[in-house]
């Protein structure tokens, strides 16, 4: 992890995210392993002297302090001078969008500005590592959305290395640097937010980093840097990650928005398909489409209007082979079940 | 509509209100005014009289008073200091919520032992030939039995085994309900453990602390027969109400009452207060 | 490390277990100890006996603890049906939860009162010349004052006064913590309000009756001073543990209290196992 | 509202959606108005004989009972014989993806099965009215757009009349055939999702329905079918809702993803502007771009990889006409914050 990069860490309910954290702000104890901050080995460091701070899901604020007293906490505990005190928790609350908010008690905020005094109360220590334990997940989809703007505009002022955990792909990919995809403890994948989305490594990774069309396949043979994937519904190329051999099982993977949809004849990577249905959002949607062997995939237009789209029309879906992805493997850990670790049901 | 509703409610609960009137608040407005009537020979004469209350300036009741508040004020502080552990363990050491109740239920036994019983208990344990006392002369650390019944320490000891639990209760209870988060987060901060402790723990488990002293309070000051069998010589607030209600002083009797709850509403107020400005609740 | 620190917690704690070990199970072991030693002029001998138990089956006794839980019983239903409608009102008619305190305090002021002076309040209303039998000649409704007191109805209303507190508290608590659209639901899924009642807010609240239920029960059954002031000529197991302790049969009264001990278990394991069929927790 | 349609009622926090959904079952008393269900006025119809039945935020699961014992509740009140409920729930509970759940209890569930359960248990009464109070705010993004989906297909299945209310913009159009937008207890628009998200009336619906930009302007002329209006940034044409005179001072509000953008030299409804930021999700990107006068607008593009938009770059915006949308009024309600009531703080 760099100095002063936003480093996401997303995983699935249970897969160890929290307890990683906890380990690293000294709350917990690592069974094994080391933790080591500025080039210093802290595994042993209690909490209080590690110069990490952790910033809660349930925002954990003080019930008992108004605003000011729960963002002045941490400097009092370093004897500064009241002025100084004063002006940094003055400051640091301006940031946030919460001046004069001083004298209120959390229970008479909102829960975005709850989530906000939680953030400036571990800012205003300016920590060497600042960690965020999903602290989105209890406010509602707007208000996530326009605090991630807000998280990250404030990540660029102020500059601190960031450890942000969460399982919600839409904020790992707007809000991450770099990306680590853990599941079930065992680390899927390390990398760019972009590499991993185009490049995931595993069909887990694949899915979990936003939806994903999966058919099952054969490797055919490699045709340039494309490797050759028989499927049911046809024979395909996509970019191979790994070395594959012959007849090998792989899981070839494209992304809804990366097809494409006419009435062209069939050219390379194509297949015709029949609308199952179409969910409209606004002026984008969403169609379920059958190839002729009944496997279902999903397609994202956008900037159509209702109606676009008819049950059972015919239509020619078509990809390029740089968009699509084939893997071998499905994740890391062994007999998992994607869907359940997904929607947690 | 919603006015007949509303009407229909207090009708409904007419009965329950009426009965509460009768069965709580008559025998305390009847308490009062008896302070204020007349003592006779067959109890009282409902003539109005300041003369009991004028009585309770005599330095016999005065020191009763004295006495009386200062030991139920050591016996908070004893609960208070074992209870808090017991009961800090209970709520964060013992992770599943079935053992817990276990425990707690497990505690609640020994005070389903009948009252006397767990009173007379104390005498061989205590006594001049008792447990300790044998233990104290095995040990070799004392050569004649040191005698260990009939002081104030007696009778707190009796108290604490008596109203332990009632501190307990709702400390376990104030404890279980702080979010564990908020020590990790005062950790996080910066904060030592006995920090964390100090200014988030200890201030958000004080409406605990605050109930159970109010419990132990009342119980330990209206409680006579334990003054009378452990502590023989003392002399305590609800002790002398007893000779008083025995020697048909009624009026008296009841003006020491009158006493004994303004003084316990006084101690509320402070508290109440003091918490109130700590912003606790 | 981690072993280190579990160590830790119960070195830090064992002070904690080792008094509760002394204060609460030493004398509840000394109880059953002394349940089967044999009486003396002085208290005991510790000469092993079964003759205490023997006892507890003579047509005296077992009529003394027919009538104990009689009348607890008894007091346990009359508590329950006045305690659960204010309890009801209390958690959802009165919606402020500042309003809601302050009528619990006004209801704990009466509880303040002196155990001695609540108890002879009562002399001055139900007596032959109280307020109820002047209220009743007044009225006409009867020509000679009937006797209200020394009965075990008087016994009854007395400790519905001392006790009602103790069903009603868990009561409200059980009912404050029932989420308010179960009741929507049922309604919205066809039931009537009072089949919604019966079928969920009832049911929901058991739990805080069973704790009303076994507060009362071991209160009630304890207490000998209400029965010997309030019940002349009633035999109860806790006065039957006082005149024996009184008359330094130590070890017979160890025996009636073992007894009551077993009995309010057995009451609690039937309570739990019933409401836990009934899937209440 | 006709017979089998799925209806949406959508407001924000405090706009008394859910005052509105409980007078309808009955659980509440309207202060005045009627409440009238297949010609009936049912007004003073106690909750129990309404024929309505209502799925709760909370889901409001008995939890001293099964998931079968659940979901029987309604049928057992209605004395069917022991058969018949055992099959009807049976049924029910497999539609809904539960089968063989009968003897679990609601705190084994997870959040997505217990909403699922509460489903069941209103189904299974086959209510002429079905009642939904915010049923997926508790759940996660993820499994709020899979139980969307759900819903959908059950309401299809079962074709009962349904009123569904929420704040969140993405389930009122991809779940409902009509939608109301209220505010504050005055009904803002009444019309199909589509024509409401296309041509909102005022500027609230226009923001609550999703995101749009929005450029103050004032009535410079009629042209054909188009308005045209002078703003900062130049002279913009878009489709009118209203009568409009000369000078009136104008709200000019584009969607996001109506916007093109381009080096193509400046034609009708274009303008010069720069980038200001870009977030990145997968290949989605949403760029905050300034106009010369420094009003910000937002744009979203599909389709992109990381680093197509380079901050202070210099782009040319334009949208079609009827893209655009030319409104007078604010909200039906006077005097109101729209921040503060579509992010609740």
């Amino acid at each position: 992890m760099e100095k002063g990069e936003f480093y996401v860490i997303m995983g699935p309910s249970g897969s160890g995210k929290t307890t990683l954290l906890k380990c690293i702000a000294g709350l917990l104890m690592p069974e094994a392993g080391k933790i080591v901050l500025d080039g210093v080995d802290i595994t042993d460091v209690p909490p209080h002297k590690r110069n990490t701070s952790l910033i809660f899901q349930d925002y954990a604020l003080f019930p008992h302090m108004t605003v000011g007293e729960n963002v002045e906490f941490g400097l009092k505990l370093k004897k500064l001078d009241k002025d100084t005190i004063k002006s940094e928790v003055k400051h640091t609350l301006g940031v946030i969008g919460l001046a004069g908010f001083e004298d209120r008690m959390p229970r008479e905020l909102s829960g975005g500005e709850k989530q906000r005094v939680a953030v400036a109360r571990s800012l205003v220590l300016k920590p060497k590592l600042l960690l965020y334990d999903e602290p989105l997940a209890n406010l509602d989809y707007r208000l996530q959305r326009k605090m991630e703007e807000e998280l990250k505009s404030i990540h660029e002022e102020f500059g601190l290395t960031s450890v942000y955990i969460t399982h919600n792909q839409e904020q790992a990919l707007s809000l991450g640097d770099r990306l680590m995809v853990i599941n079930k403890g065992v680390i899927e994948q390390v990398g760019n937010t972009d590499e991993i989305y185009l490049g995931p490594e595993n069909v887990f990774t694949a899915r979990f980093l936003g939806e994903i069309n999966v058919l099952n396949g054969k490797v055919a043979g490699k045709e340039g840097e494309f490797v050759r994937v028989a499927t049911e519904e046809g024979s395909f190329l996509g970019r191979g990650h790994g070395t594959f051999e012959a007849n090998a099982q792989v899981f070839y993977c494209v992304r809804p928005e990366k097809l494409r949809v006419g009435t062209a004849p069939p050219r390379e990577n194509s297949a015709s398909a029949k609308v199952v249905t179409t969910i409209y959002r606004g002026t984008e949607a969403e169609v379920i489409l059958a190839f002729n062997h009944e496997n279902r995939v999903k397609y994202i237009a956008y900037d159509v209007t209702p109606g676009t789209f008819k049950e059972h029309e015919a239509l020619n879906v078509h990809w390029r082979p740089e968009d699509a992805v084939v893997l071998s493997e499905v994740s890391k850990v062994k007999d998992i079940d994607i869907d359940k670790l997904i929607y947690g049901s | 509509m919603a006015i007949g509703r509303k009407l229909s409610n207090y009708l409904l609960l007419s009965p329950a209100i009426v009965l509460l009137g009768i069965f709580l608040i008559i025998p305390l407005l009847f308490d009062i005014a008896l302070s204020f009537w007349t003592p006779s020979l067959t109890g009282y004469l409902q003539i109005f009289t300041w003369q009991n209350y004028q009585s309770l300036g005599l330095p016999a009741y005065q020191q009763a008073i004295a006495t009386t508040f200062t030991l139920s004020f050591e016996t908070v502080v004893v609960t208070l200091i074992f209870a808090y552990p017991i009961a800090y363990t209970l709520a964060y050491k013992v992770r599943s919520p079935r053992k817990q109740t276990l425990i707690l239920f497990a505690l609640v036994v020994p005070f389903l032992m009948d009252y006397t019983t767990r009173t007379i208990s104390w005498y061989p344990i205590l006594g001049l030939n008792g447990l300790i006392n044998a233990l104290l002369m095995d040990l070799g650390l004392t050569s004649s039995p040191v005698n260990l019944l009939f002081n104030q320490s007696a009778v707190i000891v009796v108290w604490f085994q008596a109203y332990v639990l009632f501190m307990m209760t709702p400390i376990f209870l104030a404890l279980s309900k702080i979010n564990p988060s908020l020590v990790d987060a005062a950790r996080s901060l910066g904060a030592s453990s006995w920090t964390a402790f100090r200014k988030v723990t200890l201030p958000l488990s004080a409406p605990g602390m605050v109930v159970g002293t109010i419990y132990v309070l009342v119980s330990t000051v209206s409680d006579f027969p334990t003054v009378r069998l452990f502590g023989r010589g003392i002399q305590t607030v609800g002790l002398a109400i007893a000779q008083q209600a025995d020697g048909l002083n009624w009026p008296f009797a009841a003006a020491l009452a009158v006493l004994v709850i303004v003084v316990i509403l006084g101690a509320f107020y402070v508290i109440i207060r003091y918490v109130d400005l700590q912003q606790l609740f």
